[in-house]
This record gives C-alpha cells, structure tokens and sequence, in this order.
C-alpha cells in the first residue's frame, strides 16, 4: 500500500491502482474536511439557528408553508420558497411596496404606553406574538391558541436575562405532563426581562443591532385569518371519527384542549404549531 | 517568547504524531511483525536444530529389510531415506519412509501398562514394573513346578533373529514352553516348499531375473509396497502372466492376465499342470519321471492330476480352456519359468494344497534345476545354527485355553494374526497376555493384557534376516540409530528379569549383553562362512566376505547398516525332490476341488450373495501399528482403502440398492462389521473385498457396534480356519445410527 | 419511554412491543455471534468447506448481498447526478440497506479468512492484479462513504438535531453528497465488476472463465449490470416488506414502480448481454478450453435447468413483466417481478461460486456438492438478523421516508 | 530477491504413469519432508494436506476391461499459473530464477481465492491448528517452516532442498547463477523411479528428452495454464486424462462413469 511496504515495486500496475485508491481516498477525506470545515465556519458564524431553521422547514407539512400572501387574498395557493423569510422574497417586498408601506409603520404610536391592543403584534408562524415598544424592545408572547392548547402548563421555561436568542431558534418551554411544546423567538435580541406566561408574555428582548427584523412576521390581518386556518387545521387533528366538532364557532376556545383531549398526539400537534419537525 | 503548554496543545502534538507515525513505515511494519509473531504460538511445533548428519540402518518394519539412510538434525532421528543400490531393495515404502514417527507414535507406552480387558473400565493405566515382573514370574514358577512348561509360550512374529534364540532358550529354561510363530502368505509359500526337497533346512529362493515367464498367483508384484517388484515383459522384464480375479493394477500392468475366479488358485494350478504332463511338455525325461514318481501308496501326481483337464477347471475358474492351455504351453516354451503363490498380500496365506500345486507347477516347469529361475537356499535357523528346541510351532497347533503366560513379541508392529486368534488360546480368564512392545496397540498390544515398554524402531539393534521367497540369503542389522526411550527397555532385559522374577539364575551373558553377543556371534559366522559379500550403503561399495579377515570386521559394517546377501544360490538335485500333495489329504482336498466346489473349499459351511475377499491392502497384515504421517494415504487421499471401506463393483453394490458411500452391514459366519461401499469396478461382480491392512483411523465410517469384529482376519474366521482369505458374505443397507 | 427520541408525528409502536418484534432478531445475532466466536477461536474446520469447496455459504452471501445493495449507489446516483428526485423517498432505505449489505459482507470476510488478524495484508501486501484486492480496497472505502452518507440520516435523529453543531454539520454534509454519489458510484462500479471479474479472471475454471473486454472479462460489466438491475428492486421490495410489517403507508406507489421500471429497464438490456455472453462462453470459449458446456450441467444438483431458470424465470421472465408500465402499477406484479429480480441476481452469485467450485475440472474429478454446517448458517442468520436490527433500529428513531408523515394525514393518519 | 534477465532454470517434473503403481510413497515422503501436519481425526479427504497426492483414475469401464491408473499430483507449477494473479496479499510468487511457484505462509490470509483458481485441485488449507503428536515435533525437518492453521499451502518443488542445495554449492565455490541440481523428496523416494525432477532449459538434461516423448501429456493442456509437470504413459487411454472429461468419453466412445 504504501512504497516502503516490503516487496514494493514502482510498476504501471501499483501506481494506476494505487493512484486511483489514493486519489478516492483524497476525495472523500477533503471532501469531509471541507464540510467539516463549513460547519465551523457556520458555527462561528452563529449560523445554527438559520441551518436549522432551513432543514425545518423542508420538513414542514405544505399546509403548514403556505404563503402570507394567501391570507391576505392575494393568491389562492402558494407555498412559501423563502422559509417565510419575507424580506427575501421579491414577490413580498413588491406587493409590501404596492401596499405602500413597511414593517416600521406598525410600532406603536404613543410612548410609554404598552401596545396592548392585539391589532398591533406581529404574528410569528410558530404561534407567537411580537409587541413593539417604544423603547426599542420587544414584547413576546404566546399566542391563544398555543395557550388554549397547552391549557396549565406544569412548567414554563424562559430564558433568562441576558440571554442572546436567535429568531427561530427554541427558547421557551411549556411543559405539561410528558409533552413539550418548544416555543421559538420570532426575533433575534438579547433578553431584558421575563414576563409573566400568565400574563401571556414570555420575555422582553431589545435586539443587537438596535433594530428587529419584523418583516418576516404576519400582520394582525393576516394573522386572523392565518389563525382561522390553523384552527381548521388543529379541529382536524382533533377530531375523532365520530365526534362533533368542539370549536364549531372557531372564534371561542376551550381553556384547556389538552385537557379535553388527552387521547390526541398533543407531542405532534405542539411540535406543528411551534414550527417543529 | 513563552512556552506556554496548554493541555491542547498536548493533544495537538500527540494527535499531530500519531499522524505523522501513521506515514512512517514504523507502526506499519510493528504490525507486520506482530501479525507473523502471532501465528508462531507455542503450540505450532519447532523442529529441532543442530547439525545434520546420516546414518545408515535397515527397515525393521516389514520382513523386507530395506536399506535406511537416517537423517540426524543433533541427536534427532527425523526422517529415513532409501538407499539406491541396496541389494534389498534400493527403495523404501510409505511405513520406512515414515520410521522415525515411530518413535512417537500416539500409543507407544511410556511405562509397564496394563488393563482390565473384562472390567468396567479397560483403559490401559501405567503400573509398577517391579509387582507386574513380579507377579509374571510367579506364574512362571508356579507353571514349571506343576510340570505344565507347556502352559506357556512366546509367539516370535518374526522368527530367525537373535531375539528368536532368547526367546527359545528362555522357554527352554523354563522347562520347555512353546515357541510359536505365525508365518505370513510369504512365509506360509515358504513353508509349504519343505515337502518338496528331501533335504531339510532349504529355504526356496525364486529369482524372477533368471526367468523368462513368470506366472503369479494374485500377490501384487507390480504395484506392492514389498522389494518384490517385477517389471513387466513390456518394460523389459520377463513375460509377466498374473492371476487375479481382480483387474488390478498387477493385472493391468502385466503381459497377460487370466481373470480367475477367486479361490481357483489351485484349480488353474494343477490343470496348468495337467496340460504340462498330458500333453508331454514338461520336455525332459527327468520330469516326466516326476509326474510319474510313485508315492508311498502308489499313487503319483499323473494320477492326481488326471481330473484337473481344462474342460473341467473352466468351470470353476471362470478361464476358457484355450486360455489355460495357451497359458501352460506358453510357460513351457518359455523356460526359464518361474510360478510364484503368495496371493494378495494383505490378506492372509493361501492354503497349503494351493501352495503345493503351485510349487508342483515350478517342479514340471524344470525350475528347480540347474537351469531353473527357482534356487534354494539354507534357511536362517540353518544358517545360524538356531537351536531346535523347542521346536517352533503354528500357532493354530496350540489348543484353545492351555496357555497360562503368553508373550508376545511386539517389535514388528503388523503381524498375520487376529488379537481374537490369540487370546483364545488363553486359560479362561486366567490366562495372562503380555506383550513385549513399545505400543499398547498394534499385534501384540492390541489383545495384550500387560504391555512391557520395549525400544521402538530405530532405538535398538535388531537383526533382519533374510526374508521369505528372497533369491538370496542374506543378513542385516536395524541399527540404532535413535536416542532410546528412557521408559523403554529392551526386549531382552525384559526376558532377563522375568526369568529372574520366576526363581531361575540368569546366565551371565544374559539379557541385552547376550542379545548383543548373539549378534556378534552371527557376524562371526557370516565370517567364519566366507562366503558372500557385503554392501555398504555409505558408499555403495561391495566387498567380497571372504576379504575380511576379523569377524569385528563384518560386526562393524552390520552396525553401520551394511547388507551381507549370499552370492549363489543352491540347486537340488533331481533326486532329492519329489512332487507334493499326491497323496492323503491333500489329494482328497484336490478331488473336491475338481468337482467344482471351488469357493465352498474356502467357505464351508456357509452361504451368502458375496464371495469377500481379505486384502487389497498394501501393508503387511492387519493391526499394523503405522506411523500417522501415514493418513495422508488413507484418510486424506482415500488412496489406500480403510478397513470398513468395502470394495465392490458399482453393478454389484447397485444390485444390492447401496450406492457409493452407503452405510452397509457385512455379514460373515464369523461376524458382521458396519461398512462403507466404495465402488471399485476392478472387482469382478459378486466380490467384495475388505482390506486387512492397516488402518490409521476409522476414516469417519460407521462406528463399530457391539457385535462390530474390529478385525479383518477375525471376521473371515482365521481363528477358526488356517485360510482365511476368502469368505461368503451378505450385504444389506444399513441405517447410520450416529447421524 | 423513548419517546422523546421518535420523530414528531411518526406514528412509531410502544418500546416494550419495538423490543419483543427485535427479540427473534437478536436471538438470531446471538447464534451468529457464537458462530463467530467458535470460528475464530478454533479455525474454520466448524465449517463445511474443504480444499475444493474453498468457498461456500459466505462468499455466496457476501456477492449477493453487495449486488442487491447495489441500490444504494444507483440510486444516489439517480438521484444526485442525474437528479431524479422522486428516488429521494427511499434514498435513505437505499443508504441503510447499502450499509447493512457492505458492513454485513466485510465481517463475514473476515470471518470467512483464515486469518483474520492479517486481513489488513491485502492493503499492505495489495496485489493489484488481484480482483480481490480492487474488491477489498473499493468495498472498504465505499463502507466509508456509506458511513458517510448514514450520518446525516443519524443527525437527523429528533433528539440529536436539537445538537446545534450537529445541524450544521448534517446541512454542509448534505450540500456535498453529490461528491459522495460520485466517488460511490465510481467505487461500486469497480467492485461489482471486480467481483465479477473474481470469476471471469480464474482461466484455470473453464465454468467461470471468460473472454476479456479490455482488461476485464465479460463478467466484470455483467456483474455490474445484473447488481444495477437487481438493487432499485431489492429497494423496492423492503419498502414494500416495511410498508406491510409496519401497517403503513410510506412512500408514494409511483416511487415503487418507478423502482420496478427501471429494474426491469436494466434487467431487459442485462439479459440480453448476459445470452449474448453464454453463446460465446459455449461457442468460443470452451472449445477453446477444451470443455463443453454439456458437461457442466450433468450432475444431479446443477443440470441445464440452471442456466434456463437464470436466463428465463430470473430474466426473461422479471424483465417482461418489469418493463411493462400497467404491469408495474399492479402491486402483485411488481412484487413478483422485484421477487424474480432480487432472486435471480442472487441465484447467478450462486452459480457462479458453487457450481464453479463443483463442476469438475479434471477428466476423473467428481462432481461434488457442499451443505453449510450449523456455524455457516449461523453467521448468515447474524447477518441478516443484524440487518434488520440496524433497520428496524434507524426506522423507528430516524425519519427515513420523508413522506412518511404527510402519507399518513392523507390517508387517515393510522 | 534476484532475478535474472534470461532465465537459464525452470524446474520441472516428469511422472511415468506406467512406472507408477500407486504404493503412496512419494506422497509419504512428500509430508515428512515438508512437515505437513496431519489434521485430526474429523478431516476426511477434502480436509487434508496432501502437496503431492495420488489419484486413481479409471478407464470407466466394468470388469473385465476395467483399468486404474495412479496419478501423484503436485503442484503443477504453470508457467500461467491461475493462483499467482488472484492472491490479493502477494503470498503466491513466481520464482523467475527457477519457475517455482512459491507460497508465503505467513503473509497468506487464508481467502482461498487461490484454491479456487486451481484447476488441479494442488492447493490445501489449514483447516485445523497443525498439531504432531507428543514428541512427533522432533521428527520435523529444519529446512521447512510448520504452516499454521488458516493458511494455503502447497507443493514448492522442496524449496527447503534447494535452500540445501544452495547453500552446498556456496561452500564448494561454485558461482551463484550456476544451475543447482538437487531432488525433491518425492523423485527421491519413488521406488519406481517414475519421477524425474531437473531443469528443463538444461540442453540434452532428462527433462527436456522426456518432455518431447509422444507419450508425453499435460493435465488440462488447453486451458493453456502450462503446467511443468509433465506426465507419461504409453497407454492411449491414460494420456486422454489430461484431456477434459468430455474429450477422454469420447476418445473411447463410452458412457460416462458412474452418469
């Protein structure tokens, strides 16, 4: 095998077969040095959550990677290319521009005061919310139906302050019983203070570069409807032969479904709703 | 600059290294060694070492006596090696080739062994030599102070040596014992010559190179392990006429062949005669008048061989009648003529009236004569001057259940004897066996209740004397050439301290130093006799006896290996010889043979679909101890057949719905023995044959039931009948029980 | 209990039954573990082999199972080189399967030496002319592909994905394995011909012998294309085996018969190829042997209906009914044509070994025929119940169908 | 190793089938000389360890027409050897200066690919751990290594004897590309004489002569393997073993035996 091996010869025989065995060998071994390569670099570039995020979503059911812009009319069906990263999505930033405005327009108005109306989060896709404050940070929280769904949590997990979050990355846990649901940060900062799950916030963020990305996330009149379907969504995986439909109004939710349906595959429906594979 | 050792940058050189070896031929080579050092486990066996030297001996492992270059690496005996141009035979056989694994062969005893053959556990266990000599040579004493001498024998397998004359005056101290021998198909051929010759103590000596044609009885001249090789006409030897019921490779090879049944040997025999005196052939008028000789009662061998006309033996023998009287007239035409019995030697002896005919067929052929291929010479008891008390004996002479003590010599590891054979002729079961050998089996050890470790081949000197049927008399020495086995002791040490344990006074010259004596003292004889010549086979050289002027001188050349052979052979006159078997029994026997009873005069009694036959084997005879290298023949080539390997012709194996390979009983009157057929159409059809030869293991055939006859010579009933060659057997299917 | 470790919304059955249905699997392993340990504590005299059966039950073994895992190249090579993505629905069958083959075939090798602990000499004393050596070297790196391309599958796993390093290192190894494909496609394409050309080469065997293309006999390319034919069918029939043990719906059925097709595609040009060569090996290469093809299909065992069943029932026969587009959408067709396929490939494997080693060579040798003793049959059962294992092992905690799960909603989600 | 540009030694073999009677002894000879162990009790004939080995063939005829003949096999030392090119650990060599067809114990990893490749059935495994009886290791001839068990072994024309040889003719001065003459156990041991050994490249040597006799034959002459031993027989029928099977039915026009 190799030249110092005892009855070596240098003939066309070993250098043609060794050549061939030893440049394969080159192959594959600098090919996993270059991946292996990348991966630090993708790691050193804090690259991870982004990774993971693009190997989640080719996962993801297509009902779960519908366009935005079906919720708003645009399109009767449309399956997101982008990983909802709207921003790089030509097609959004034209139909944004056509609608005459930008993700700014929807920080609240008054100063001090909490946004506390609905109307003015943002909807992340894996069912949580994003206030803007005046200050600069940001307010997130679950979303109803992930709350109805988990109902009383018997644990909540919340990263503490001074945490750095990458959007998309799991960073919250509600627990109940065996069932996790891994809650992730629709935006990237740094954490300032934990909120109150009850309350129905989980933490405050001020992001690194004094500005959120936003435009990724769903407005309030997207979100409704985006929110209606994944009602239809969960009353379909809720709904046993047989049984009536338990939300038949879709607007009033159950307090505790995990309750009320012990039997589902809560592992699976919480891991659909936090955008988990 | 700081040198700052961090634990990582530990890890970082280490790693960095172990790469770097990895290139470097080093761990690479390391392993390269380890893998081969691996392999050389103490358990894969180191040859000795030292410096390579020879000596020369003679094969003491078949009456032969083939000359033996040994090859010594220091004191170690390591392989034998044949000597071109030894007046023997300038070859040896797969058992010489393979002597010096003799030594350690697996059941070679390394102490007094003795076992219970009748209790629960018959596993031989090693016992104090002192109580077992003890207890011997009280059944000794108390045999001759009851006056019954004769209630104790030796069995001397191969009689004629110096161990032979110990062996008698030890039995002649004790007050007259039995010496037996038991003579093999060359020594029974032998034998039967004595009536011939009026002149007592003559030892025939055919020489096939004097003749012209030579007729032979079965015995497998061409393809034997044994010196007695004849190259065929063809190749430029004499004409070569075999009998064989077998298309063996003797037939094959030979110029013709006459496929007669088998057991005609006798009938062929004697109407070959017929044609010879009725139709006048036998040329001269001095054999004639042989044919004519009148016999005490009158009768002559004219008589006798008026019922053997071609027309009659035809139908016995399976030979038309032109064939046999073409054969006989072609004997005549070509004289020199020599006719040669023997038989197959690996089965047992043919008859006597079959020997006798075929020594009549040499007298009419003018062979014995002085233009004859058949000469005479003295017998080694005549040439040594061998005491002829007591007298030797046959061991089927020996009444069943006599014998209190019966030794058995064991220094020839095959003998023509069943182990049943011998221990019949025990007391009940208070008849002792005792075998003088280095191995707990084999002849002697097989049916042996003690065994006395004596020397293997190669570890001690033992004469060779000249063997049956040899042109020429001759004398050697298997010299030792071999560091004896501490456990062993030599046979006459054994004799020595038996005699001692039984009350009488040893003789002074007695045990190793009197066997030591008598073999000088025959090399003083030899020199004394002056006659013959002496070969060398350190260098070839032969030198006339007579040139030697010191029997030391010829007692050193015999213990450096030499070969003394007689130059001439002896002729008799007509007037001392006399055709055989005209008369009594053996007529009779002749008359029954006639009236078509061929295979019945062998297989009385019985029926059966098969004729078997004993033999087909190479070796000497059944229960040879043979080294294991010789498993490569059996076993591991499936050139020899194994001893449950039954030969038969497919047709006939067929007929009997076995096919090759089959588990089959043999069924004999005698017994029955499990077997596997092994197709061999050289057979003629309804004849199987069983090889009595040895068998170094069982080949992986059917195992031996209860009522198994583990020996070829017992299953054809040699214990109940001298000639055992041929018996009538059954064959049927049967069921492998150890699947 | 292992929840935590199953993919989100597989439906994957409890531990307790996962563990009795691996039962009979590992009491299998265990024989072939004790098997092996006997072989290589005393020699390989527990085996039936002899000095003219030098091959036996293993070789068998290890060129069938290597031809059948032929999938697992030809279908990365399908699918990264000539970007045929619907094979990527069982591409991660075919790259377990292709490991379980490799591995499975190199430890049976290594049982199968004399002597184990110098099996590395055929790197470092590497004959290159040997057949042998280009089948070690190319069967050892391809291993290591394969066990490259079975760690992202691994990485995959729900637990080990939260990793955040292992994310990323599963996505830069997915980007490359196109290089994987490649180097594995030109590895495999080499020692499936080599173990052809193990055959093809021994101009002592007349039964095996054949004429050369260039520096390879016939066999080396019929090798290849008998395992190409052979391997999307073998894929094809475990999905469909898993698809039943499992209950489940795991790939859509066009896959499977687009599977079927291309086996049957393959097949229909290797037949040809393959009568094409036996007319020259009776016409040409024989006589000129001194042998007639007669003569090898005299024996009991192997008669001329050995050749006729290799070239119609695992041909002719496969290939007609694999060929057809209707035919391959009706489940029982393309399990009987895949069957024939997988079957008839591993039968020439057969032939090839055994009936080379039986035949006779010399006028008076004898026909003879060899029955694997309990320690062979031993080592075939641990690997094949070691194939299973690792499959049944990679099918519950990693996601090997990926749609799997929307297979499932669609279809009522049991 | 040395080699030569121009081979002046090829060492080859010649058997007289009709000297041979099939007695066993150069098989016997054969094992002592190279320490060939004897594999225990459960190996039967496919099992063993038989570099020379002697097969009887018959004419597949029935009694009386029946015939045998014997035939020891060796290696046949082809010239196109099958075994050396499939050995994937380079532990079958050809021997350019003497044609030898050598076999290296201890790097064989025991494939057995090379048995396989032979079409003379010349080659043998350790199937068993080599074993001797107590004591019977110091029968064993210095000049050859024991195998042990796992490895291919087969005959090397008594590569020890040549050693031996070369080493005589070193210490008597001769030069070292001078022929050397010696003889292998079997040729040695034949009591027949049938084996003749020598160099067949020897002008007028015996080899050559015999080789060029019309009863000379090859065994699977066609298969163009060219083997260097050469066997001899008067006998038509035994000069058509060396045919395959099917040419030698024909050549006497008879069914096959036992078909």
């Amino acid at each position: 095998m190799l030249p110092t091996a005892y009855e070596f010869h240098w003939d066309t025989g070993h250098i043609v077969f060794l050549g061939i065995f030893y440049s394969v060998l080159t192959v594959v071994m600098s090919t996993l040095i270059i991946a292996s390569l990348r991966a630090r670099r993708d790691m050193n570039k804090r690259r991870e959550a982004d990774i993971a995020w693009h190997e989640s979503f080719s996962e993801l059911a297509t009902e779960r990677r519908h366009c935005r812009h079906e919720f708003d009319g645009t399109f009767d069906a449309k399956v997101c290319g982008h990983e909802f990263a709207c921003g790089n999505c030509e097609q959004h930033r034209a139909l944004a521009a056509a609608a005459g405005g930008d993700d700014s327009i929807r920080v609240p108005p008054a100063q001090d005061a909490p946004a506390t109306s609905p109307e003015g989060r943002l909807y992340h896709r894996g069912h949580t919310w994003v206030e803007a404050r005046h200050d600069g940070t940001y307010d997130v929280g679950v979303d109803d139906l992930l709350r109805s769904c988990v109902g009383n949590p018997d644990r909540v997990t919340v990263p503490g302050v001074g945490t750095r979050l990458m959007a998309g990355t799991p960073v919250a846990d509600l627990q109940r019983g065996r069932v996790h649901a891994r809650v992730a940060t629709p935006i990237s900062g740094t954490v300032v203070a934990v909120g109150d799950y009850e309350g129905g916030r989980l933490y405050r963020l001020r992001p690194d570069d004094g500005k959120a990305r936003l435009d990724q996330l769903l407005r309030a009149t997207e979100a409704r409807v985006w929110m209606l379907r994944e009602l239809e969504l969960l009353q379909a995986r809720l709904t046993l032969p047989g049984e009536a439909l338990a939300l038949a109004d879709g607007g009033e939710l159950v307090g505790d479904l995990m309750g009320a349906y012990p039997d589902a595959d809560w592992d699976a429906i919480l891991a659909d709703l936090c955008l988990e594979p | 600059m700081t040198l700052d050792l961090t634990r990582r940058s530990l890890l970082k050189f280490m790693g960095g290294a172990a790469v770097g070896s990895m290139l470097s031929p080093l761990p690479w080579k390391l392993l390269d060694d380890a893998a081969i050092w691996t392999q050389n486990w103490s358990w894969i066996a180191r040859p000795p070492r030292g410096p390579v030297s020879h000596k020369y001996t003679t094969c003491q492992l078949c009456p032969i006596g083939c000359g033996m270059r040994a090859r010594l690496i220091g004191a170690s005996f390591v392989s034998a090696w044949p000597v071109a141009g030894h007046p023997a035979a300038g070859m040896l056989c797969p058992l010489g080739l393979a002597a010096a694994q003799m030594r350690y062969h697996p059941s070679r005893v390394r102490g007094v062994a003795r076992r219970d053959r009748t209790g629960a556990d018959p596993a031989w266990r090693i016992v104090d030599a002192d109580a077992t000599i003890g207890e011997l040579g009280q059944r000794l004493a108390a045999c001759r102070s009851r006056g019954a001498a004769d209630s104790v024998a030796i069995v001397d397998l191969r009689p004629g040596r110096s161990m032979s004359r110990l062996y008698r005056e030890f039995l002649a101290r004790q007050g007259g014992g039995l010496y037996v021998t038991a003579p093999d198909g060359w020594q029974a051929s032998a034998a039967a010559f004595a009536g011939l010759a009026t002149v007592a103590a003559l030892a025939p000596a055919p020489d096939p190179a004097r003749a012209r044609t030579v007729l032979n009885f079965g015995a497998p001249l061409t393809a034997g392990w044994r010196g007695h090789a004849i190259t065929p006409h063809a190749a430029g030897g004499p004409l070569l006429i075999q009998v064989d019921p077998a298309a063996s490779i003797t037939a094959a090879r030979a110029d013709r062949w006459l496929p007669a049944r088998p057991g005609s040997e006798a009938p062929v025999a004697l109407a070959l005669a017929h044609v010879l005196v009725f139709e006048a052939l036998a040329s001269d008028a001095r054999v004639n008048a042989l044919a004519d000789l009148p016999h005490q009662n009158g009768s002559t061998l004219r008589m006798a061989l008026a019922d053997f006309a071609p027309e009659r033996v035809a139908e016995v023998s399976g030979l038309t009648p032109a064939q046999l009287r073409d054969t006989a007239r072609e004997l005549a035409a070509g004289r020199p003529a020599l006719v040669l019995g023997v038989g197959d030697a690996g089965g047992g002896p043919l008859g006597a009236e079959e020997e006798a005919a075929i020594w009549n067929l040499n007298l009419l052929l003018g062979a014995v004569g002085p233009d004859g291929a058949l000469g005479v010479r003295p017998a080694d008891t005549a040439l040594f001057d061998e005491p002829a008390a007591p007298a030797a004996r046959s061991l089927s002479d020996i009444p069943d259940g006599s014998l209190d003590v019966l030794l058995v010599d064991g220094s020839f590891p095959g003998a023509p004897v069943s182990a049943e054979q011998l221990r019949r002729k025990l007391r009940g079961a208070g008849g002792l066996l005792v075998a003088l050998s280095p191995y707990a089996g084999g002849a002697a050890g097989t049916p042996a209740d003690v065994v006395l470790p004596t020397f293997a081949p190669g570890e001690w000197v033992d004469d060779v004397p000249a063997p049956a049927l040899s042109a020429r008399a001759s004398y050697a020495w298997a010299t030792a050439v071999a560091v004896p086995a501490p456990f062993a002791l030599h046979p006459a040490e054994w004799l020595a301290r038996l005699e001692a344990a039984s009350g009488l006074v040893v003789p002074v010259e007695g045990g190793k130093a009197g066997h030591e004596a008598e073999l000088k003292r025959r090399a003083g004889v030899l020199q004394a006799r002056g006659s013959g010549q002496v070969f060398d086979p350190a260098d070839g050289n032969t030198t006339d006896v007579a040139a030697m002027s010191d029997p030391d001188m010829l007692a050193g050349a015999l213990a450096r290996g030499a070969h003394w052979s007689d130059k001439a052979t002896l002729t008799l006159a007509d007037r001392d010889l006399r055709p055989l078997g005209t008369d009594g029994a053996m007529a009779a026997h002749w008359r029954s043979l006639a009236g078509g009873r061929v295979e019945a005069a062998h297989t009385a009694g019985s029926a059966g679909s098969l004729v078997l036959m004993a033999g087909g084997g190479l070796a000497p005879t059944a229960g040879a101890i043979t080294a294991p290298v010789l498993n490569k023949l059996y076993r591991e080539s499936g050139l020899q057949p194994g001893s449950r390997q039954l030969a038969i012709s497919a047709t006939t194996a067929l007929a009997h719905g076995l096919k090759e390979g089959a588990p089959a009983l043999l069924t004999t009157p005698h017994g029955r023995r499990r077997v596997r057929v092994r197709f061999d159409n050289s057979l003629p059809p309804d004849v199987a044959r069983l090889a009595a030869g040895p068998d170094p293991s069982d080949m992986g055939d059917p195992a031996a039931s209860p009522d198994d006859r583990t020996d070829i010579p017992d299953l054809c009933g040699a214990a109940d009948r001298p000639v055992w060659r041929l018996v009538r057997a059954d064959l049927q299917e049967a069921h492998d029980g150890n699947a | 209990m292992d929840r935590h470790l199953i993919q989100r919304g597989l439906d994957r059955t409890t531990l307790p039954r996962f563990l009795l249905w691996l039962l009979p699997w590992l009491l299998l392993a265990a024989w072939g573990g004790t098997s092996a340990t006997q072989l290589f504590r005393d020699g390989l005299y527990h085996t039936n082999m002899d000095n003219r059966f030098a091959f036996g039950l293993w070789i068998i073994l290890d060129l069938a199972i290597i031809a059948l895992g032929a999938g697992a190249f030809f279908l990365g090579f399908m699918t990264y080189l000539l970007r045929r993505h619907e094979f990527k629905q069982v591409l991660n069958t075919a790259v377990i399967v292709g490991f379980v083959c490799y591995s499975g075939a190199i430890v049976t090798l290594a049982i199968d030496v004399g002597q184990p602990i110098r099996a590395w000499f055929a790197f470092w004393h590497a004959n290159v002319h040997s057949m042998l050596t280009e089948v070690t070297f190319c069967i050892t790196c391809y291993l290591l592909v394969l066990l490259i391309e079975y760690i992202p599958i691994v990485l995959k796993n729900r637990r080990l994905r939260t990793v955040p390093g292992a994310a990323v290192l599963e996505f830069n190894l997915h980007k490359l394995m196109v290089v994987f494909a490649g180097v594995g496609a030109f590895l495999s394409f080499f020692h499936q011909g080599s173990l052809g050309g193990m055959f093809g080469v021994l101009n002592g065997r007349p039964f095996a012998y054949r004429e050369g293309v260039g520096i390879w006999p016939t066999t080396f390319f019929l090798f290849i294309w008998s395992a190409i034919s052979a391997g999307p069918s073998f894929i094809m029939l475990i999905t469909m085996i898993v698809q039943a043990v499992t209950r489940k719906k795991l790939v859509d059925d066009f896959v499977l018969s687009r599977l079927g097709r291309l086996s049957g595609i393959l097949l229909s040009t290797y037949i040809i190829a393959k009568v094409a060569d036996t007319v020259v090996w009776i016409m040409v290469t024989l006589p000129g042997k001194g042998f007639d093809a007669a003569e090898f299909y005299r024996s009991d065992m192997f008669g001329a209906w050995v050749l006729f069943l290799e070239l119609t029932v695992f041909g002719l026969l496969p290939a007609t009914i694999l060929l057809n587009r209707r035919r391959v959408e009706k489940m029982p067709w393309l399990i009987a044509g895949g069957f024939l396929t997988c079957f008839g490939v591993a039968f020439n494997r057969f032939v090839f070994t055994l009936q080379t080693l039986s035949v006779p060579t010399m006028s008076f040798d004898r026909f003879m025929i060899y029955w694997p003793s309990q320690q062979e049959w031993g080592v075939l059962a641990g690997v094949f119940a070691y194939g299973v294992i690792l499959y049944s092992l990679s099918f519950r905690y990693l996601n090997l169908f990926p749609r799997e799960r929307e297979l499932q909603t669609t279809t009522g989600g049991n | 190793m040395e080699t030569h540009s121009k081979a002046t030694v090829a060492y080859a073999m010649v058997i007289d089938l009709d000297k041979c009677v099939g007695c066993g002894t150069c098989n016997v000879a054969c094992a002592i000389e190279n320490n060939v162990s004897v594999p225990p009790s459960e190996a039967l004939e496919n099992r063993g360890l038989t570099w020379m080995r002697t097969q009887r063939v018959d004419n597949g005829k029935a009694w009386p027409d029946h015939r045998t003949v014997t035939v020891p096999i060796p290696c046949q030392h082809c010239e196109h050897a099958p075994c050396i090119h499939v050995c994937p650990v380079t532990a079958v060599q050809l021997d350019e200066s003497t044609g030898i067809i050598g076999q290296i114990p201890t790097r064989c990893m025991g494939c057995r690919y090379c048995m396989a490749a032979c079409p003379y059935h010349a080659r043998y495994f350790n199937w068993f751990d080599p074993t001797w009886p107590e004591g019977l290791q110091d029968t064993l001839n210095p000049d050859v290594a024991p195998r042990m068990r796992g490895v291919a072994e087969k005959c090397n024309f008594c590569h020890g004897r040549l050693d031996r040889a070369r080493e005589l003719a070193a210490a008597e001065g001769r030069p070292a590309d001078e022929p050397v003459h010696y003889t292998p156990a079997c040729a040695e041991a034949c009591p027949h004489g049938a084996i003749t050994f020598g160099n067949r490249l020897e002008e007028g040597g015996p080899i050559a002569a015999l080789e060029k006799k019309p009863e000379a034959f090859l065994l699977l002459e066609a298969l163009g393997t060219a083997p260097k031993v050469t066997y001899l027989s008067r006998e038509p029928w035994i000069r058509r073993i060396g045919l395959s099977r099917l040419d030698r039915v024909r050549g006497h026009g008879d069914g096959p035996e036992g078909a």
